[in-house]
């Protein structure tokens, strides 16, 4: 299971990551920030769909996503 | 007579409208006023503000930097401007976003408002500049409420005049909870 | 199984947040410079040259040396550090004000010279610093607050091409136009990021990139209506492709 | 528009009201901010009263548009802020020498260099002594608030169709930003008579017309200068200040523009403490109103310059009164926005600590 | 048998003799635009906007009303006439340090906006007026007093096409490139001029004409040699032809 | 070269000679009488010298290459006649408030506007006073024989570095065309060191370097402008000017440049007859040397500024010496080639003629 | 006979007229005018061949050439 | 000493490079020396001249008004220039093109050289400036001969080096001829 970590204080809340995610695992929070930003969140529900791609945190603008990649022991014993 | 304010939140809550509706209120007063928004790139990254400045005699800076009173429309907004308002002064506070227990009330006087709340109730949630102007006329009796009513017309957009009776009823709102 | 860091900030972009709207793509065309520069370890014989537009702060955002051109004259400075410093990566990061409007006959002898830099051009179709007035790359109909109206192509012109228009000097040795609103396009602008690199440190010529970016501020767009403009709306004014590189023969990419 | 028919603008919409009110035929700009809401403006509004917008490509290309409009006898101008008006000197240069009138406006900002946006009286100097290159000078108005804005652009229309100059309004990023309630006035008709002799419109049934700066043959340059000075001279007669609580005061600070407000202010706040302090407001800064000032200093009131800036209008000050008495200087510098409160502890000082 | 004026000077040519050396055909050029204003009936409508450069003193030459354009603004300085005397025929002369150095901006904007005024501009390869510096239009390899080895096309670039740039933005009705050193071409010439001022009198934007002539004394030749020169080596870089007719299909005249 | 080492030189190819010697690297500029011949130089000298020549597109092209190169630590120059100088007024002020150090060179000719290639002095407010927008002043040096434009670029750059500041040489046609006799020194050695602590070079093991002059957070422009003002006071050191023959006047003459010598001519004239005059001739025109010249008034004796403008200098003349003295003034005009017999009699009359 | 009037004040002897005269008549004199310019002149000996063809004309730089055409009688009839 | 002179004429005439050359030699002699020429666009159409002021003392004005020598090598430079000439000065005239007589010799010293014959007879029809040169020391005795001769080789350009003697010659025969 790959994951996202996602500076909630960074992220401005433009949503540009949860078009692109393939999984569409992200959406809008439902919390501010200190800037005053609805920011962006892995839905918990979905969060063990990420595969890693990163296109999520290619596009943000904000480098506000970081992307942990699991490979799969199959995977990584190629 | 003579009054100021500093008008402070997140871009978007309509912290230019809410200075120009007092600015323009007070004119129709027949009062001298200036009205002094912040601008270029200032305006990016979330926060603005802007000055109104009513007096009957000749206004001189439109820039003031211990005001009288402060209009704090989210959490920054109060911790910001606060410090900067003189002894004795009124801050109102959206209490919906921003703790009017983080003010220092020993010095000022504070005005808690939930704006947002109120404005939802009002049943359109971004008109939360206009409830915390109408906390602003009664916390301060800087200006007839009936003033910023008659002001809506001039200073809407035209293509939202038809939400002028909703401005009207948050500034109403705004006036009854503080 | 074993967890890798598969994205993560490139050690050039500086950890301060940018002063940027949300949704607004400058900030993904420095990061993606700075992952360059990074990756082929040069971010210490680096030197950039800023202009005047939102991206102004950009040395607040990477860490490389820097200097900061007057408004359209980014290209000339870059000339200057270039031709005592040829040892130098140069490059200079303009908007469509700065390097079409106010700038253009510095990028186009800059081109036609051959300067050996890269050349970062972001157009946003608006002049986003000044609060989105029109700029030479604003498309026919749009309306800007200096073109309330909407441009209108008979007195006010058509947006500039400045991709194809820098491909058609000497001294360009490579220019390409891409587009920042999906990953597939954003695997473009690396690529082309990387040849724009290249054939300065080859030694061949200019190299000219032009990122179609988002200003939803000035746009008067949410973020995500503003990234599916780009394809609806630029993308067919502003074609993406190779229009020059001096080692292959130009086409769509 | 109130019900004593008052309209609350913005400073740079007062000034452009003011000059589409003067009859304006061509405007040509450049964005830069604080004075973005002119172009802005008139893009909206001056092609509905029959006038020209462009949006030049540059500053150079604004103010030679300006120029090529002006020439034609149209009432044209430009605008623009610190950086954008250097990059015209040049080009004022020119026009002042090929007579051309025009009007340009320069919103100051915090300088030197890109500097920030907040306010700044820097460019005194640059504006007062012919920026550009040669011996020239522009008449330029300096005002305070949105209606005097308002008031003066429609003026410098006329003083520059009158001498055939251009005219600057020197403002800055409070009076561009700032909004006030302002009384319209009724628009000026076109007048063609005003530049009948002159303009360019062909030369139908009559010699060619040129505007021209270049004078290569010989005595010719310097008979132009000769012409020049005469009228720079002649513009003594629009020297023009504000006084206010001088007659008693002990000491007349002299100050200019947006700056001069925040003075008055302090003032103000001087006299409820009872102290004798006056202001005198310049309203042109060229032709500096050197008698009003030397007429102070002659009645053995001490003065003192205020600006918003290094020192560069002190140096009028002090010409106009060298040989009578001195002015002392507080400037405060770009980058803060100053407050009454250090002005009247700067004057205070003054009064207090013996002349200069 | 009866004798018939075939040629003589054109009423808008004034008599003073022009201060331009030997063999330089920028008398050429002002008269052919005499010429066609003065058979058109035009001369009393119109206003000439002059630059710097050998040409500055063309007021003197040419007896329309005129104005003066600083170094390389001759375009914005006649957007400016035109766009508030829109009855008017307006072109301006410039030369190709003037055009196409430090005045590129300028050109390249009012071409694009498709002012409707004609440039007439004058490439003799060479600063004239200052004493042959080199231009944005040397030759490769043309030695002049700032090249003194001869243009290098690698650090200095080749010589700008501007016909050719100006005929690729949308503003621009017709552009041509002509040469003033034979009857022959004196003929294109005249054809060219014609349609650069036919575009703008309909309302149908920039018409452009590039015009090559001599600088003897710049290129250190006798006026016969330099008249040579533009055949043997200037017209093989600059080629002639239509490069943009709104009206007709552009090609080789 | 003659027997005594001398070498035969234009004006403008001593000021390269100057420049190439002081270690110059980049040279960027665009063509304009009468300074033509140090582009000219340039291109054929300076590749030769190890250093990079570029013919700009543009005055404004050309400084800002300035900029760029100046920024590494390069020893970088560019120059121009009055009205190109004119084009680089906003690059000036970004370079001084970024602090770049660079030579400029000014060979003015007539004005104002394109005016003519004859000689003037027209542009000594811009150069003093920062032409360009904001406050800002650099060091302004003024030859006025080949040898001293020799040695005046050569320091030029020294100051430049010193102060890190653009530095500007104020010349005019007749300095820049005539030809005399100057003695060339030795090449200076190139000195890395000079720019070790700010030059752009790659932020290796250290941190970036920037190179700006925006500063919108609160309070910093102001901080800049602090340290800039401080830095403006501290080149007062570098007031310098000649005298000539003051010792026993009864009046003094401040004039500098190529009119200066004009002026020694009348001078020794006027000394033959008999008469007690003098020159003071500031070679520092901004620090201008208001101490030596309050000192001559403090004497007693009587000042005529003599200019080639219509009174420019002639305020620091007069700001200089206020309260203590005034000074006459005599203006010849652009497009004229001032004489030595019309300067005698102007001073003739000033000394003759009581005091102003 | 057509036949050219050359204004030898005019004229600045750059002899570009003489190399487009399709009947070679042209050629530089040797008379120099005030301002020292050699000018060029028809030969006398060749005047009568000159047809009227403008080509002198429209090459000179310096307007110093005017052309007048004698249509001969069978031509002018036509 | 001191003394100066406007050596003018048409363009190609050669003006700049006597100017030069009087100049050179001067310096060489251990003179204080200024050399003006004319430039920019009044190079054009024909004409040119140059100033050369010799000096023990410093030298001021590079430029001359009322020059005490005028070298006139065509007859709108005699006309132009000798009204400028001091009382009592110098004109040399080419009178290959230019009649002595029109020079107001009541006024000032005319010396009369036909230069463009004697350059045909030396074999260079160029050398017309050389030989008024020549002309122009004996004539005024502002330098010795020799020193002109010693400077060619510092002021005529490489690729005319091999005229060196050539021009020599012309400057003797001008000296002998006036
Ligand atoms: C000489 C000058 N003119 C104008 C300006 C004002 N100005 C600042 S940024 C800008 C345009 C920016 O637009 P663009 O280059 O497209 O950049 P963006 O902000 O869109 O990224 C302008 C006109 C300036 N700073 N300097
Ligand atoms: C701002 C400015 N820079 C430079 C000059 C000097 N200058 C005068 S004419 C000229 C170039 C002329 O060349 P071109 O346009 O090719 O005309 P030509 O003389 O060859 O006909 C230059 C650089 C000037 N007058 N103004
Ligand atoms: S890494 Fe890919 S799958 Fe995971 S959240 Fe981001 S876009 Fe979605
Ligand atoms: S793209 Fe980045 S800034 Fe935008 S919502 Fe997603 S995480 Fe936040
Ligand atoms: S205004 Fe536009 S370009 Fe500027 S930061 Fe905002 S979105 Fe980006
Ligand atoms: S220098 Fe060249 S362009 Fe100028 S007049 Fe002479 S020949 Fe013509
Ligand atoms: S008109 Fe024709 S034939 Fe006659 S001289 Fe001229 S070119 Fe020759
Ligand atoms: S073309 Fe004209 S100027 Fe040239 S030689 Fe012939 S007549 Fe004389
Ligand atoms: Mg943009
Ligand atoms: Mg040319």
């Amino acid at each position: 299971m790959s994951r996202i970590v996602l500076d909630e204080e960074r992220c401005k809340g433009c949503l540009l990551c949860t078009v692109v995610c393939p999984k569409n695992i992200l959406r809008q929070s439902s919390r501010m920030n200190a800037q005053g930003y609805k920011v962006a969140e892995c839905a918990p529900e979905l969060a063990e769909e990420c595969t890693g791609c990163t296109a999520c945190a290619q596009m943000c603008p904000d480098l506000a996503i970081v992307v942990w990649r699991t490979v799969k022991a199959k995977e990584a014993s190629r | 007579m003579y009054a100021d304010v500093i008008i402070a939140g997140f871009g978007g809550q309509g912290v230019v409208l809410a200075g120009t509706l007092l600015a323009y209120a007070a004119m129709e007063h027949g009062l001298n006023v200036t009205f002094m928004p912040v601008y270029g790139p200032e305006m990016r990254g979330g926060t603005a503000n802007c000055t109104v400045v009513l007096s009957d005699e000749e206004i001189g800076s439109p820039i003031i930097r211990r005001p009288q009173n402060v209009v704090a429309l989210n959490r920054p907004s109060l911790e910001k401007f606060q410090l900067q308002l003189a002894d004795g002064g009124t801050v109102v506070v959206n209490s919906s976003l921003a703790d009017p227990a983080l003010a220092d009330s020993a010095r000022i006087k504070v005005v808690g408002v939930p704006c947002n709340d109120i404005a939802e109730k009002v049943g359109n949630a971004r008109m939360v500049n206009m409830v915390a102007m109408g906390a602003f006329v009664k916390a301060t009796g800087a200006l007839p409420l009936e003033r910023l009513k008659q002001a809506l017309s001039h200073v809407v957009p035209a293509h939202y005049g038809h939400l002028i009776p909703k401005n009207a009823e948050a500034l109403q709102a705004g006036y009854d909870a503080a | 199984m074993s967890e890798t860091l598969a994205f993560t900030r490139t050690p050039s972009v500086a950890e301060t947040p940018t002063h940027y709207c949300p949704g607004c793509q400058h900030g993904v065309a420095h990061r993606m410079v700075a992952e360059y520069l990074d990756a082929e370890n040069l971010a210490e014989k680096t030197i950039m040259v800023t202009s005047i537009g939102c991206s102004v702060f950009l040395y607040n955002y990477l860490r490389f040396d820097s200097v900061e051109a007057p408004h359209g004259r980014a290209p000339a400075t870059a000339t200057g550090v270039k031709r005592v410093s040829p040892d130098k990566v140069v490059f200079t990061y303009q908007g469509d004000g700065d390097l079409a409007s106010i700038g253009m006959a510095e990028i186009m002898h800059a081109a036609n010279r051959g300067e050996r830099i890269t050349v970062v051009f972001v157009n946003n179709t608006v002049y986003g610093m000044t609060g989105g007035q029109m700029a030479p790359t604003t498309l026919v109909g749009q309306k800007t607050t200096t073109s309330p109206a909407g441009r209108c192509a008979s007195t006010e012109g058509a947006p500039f091409r400045m991709a194809e228009i820098v491909a058609g000097l000497g001294g360009v040795a490579f220019s390409a136009r891409v587009a920042l609103n999906n990953v597939k396009h954003l695997a473009q602008a690396r690529k082309a990021i990387r040849r724009a690199f290249e054939v300065q440190l080859a030694g061949q010529g200019m190299g000219f990139v032009e990122l179609l970016a988002t200003c939803p501020t000035n746009w008067k767009m949410t973020p995500v209506q503003a990234n599916e403009h780009i394809e609806a709306a630029i993308i067919p004014t502003f074609p993406l492709g190779v229009f020059k590189d001096i080692a292959k023969n130009a086409g769509a990419c | 528009m109130s019900a004593d028919g008052r309209i609350f603008v913005k400073g740079n919409e007062a000034v452009s009201m003011g000059a589409i009110d003067a009859g304006l035929k061509g405007y040509f700009g450049y964005p830069i901010t604080p004075q973005n809401e002119i172009p802005e403006y008139m893009s909206l509004h001056l092609p509905k009263a029959g006038g020209a917008f462009v949006q030049a490509e540059s500053e150079m290309a604004a103010i030679n548009m300006v120029l090529g409009a002006a020439a034609t006898g149209a009432r044209a101008m430009t605008s623009s802020s610190s950086p954008g008006v250097s990059l015209m000197q040049e080009s004022f240069s020119y026009m002042a020498t090929s007579e051309t009138p025009c009007v340009v406006v320069n919103m100051m900002r915090g300088g030197p260099g890109l500097g920030d946006i907040n306010t700044s009286q820097g460019d005194y100097y640059q504006a007062t002594r012919g920026g550009g290159h040669g011996d020239y000078r522009t008449p330029v108005l300096a005002p305070s608030t949105c209606q005097e804005a308002y008031d003066l652009t429609r003026e410098a229309f006329d003083i520059a169709f009158r001498f055939r100059t251009p005219v600057m309004i020197l403002g800055d990023a409070i009076l561009g930003q700032m909004k006030e309630p302002i009384t319209r006035g009724v628009p000026r008709p076109a007048d063609p008579a005003e530049s009948a002799d002159w303009g360019l419109s062909g030369a139908k049934g009559r010699e060619q017309r040129i505007f021209r700066s270049l004078f290569l043959a010989e005595g010719v340059l310097t008979a132009v200068n000769q012409r020049l000075r005469a009228k720079f001279e002649a513009m003594a007669s629009l020297a023009r200040c504000e006084t206010f609580m001088t007659e008693d005061a002990e000491l007349v600070v002299v100050s200019f523009g947006s700056i001069a407000r925040i003075v008055k202010s302090s003032i103000r706040k001087l006299r409820a403490r009872g102290l004798k302090v006056g202001l005198l407001r310049p309203i042109t800064l060229f032709p500096f109103p050197a008698e009003a000032v030397a007429a102070v200093a002659r009645q053995g009131k001490r003065l003192l310059t205020i600006e918003h800036n290094m020192g560069q209008m002190v140096d009028d000050v002090r010409l106009a009164v060298c040989g009578i008495a001195d002015s002392a200087f507080h400037g405060t510098l770009s980058g803060t926005i100053p407050t009454p409160d250090e002005y009247e502890a700067a004057i205070e000082a003054a009064l207090t600590g013996g002349s200069k």
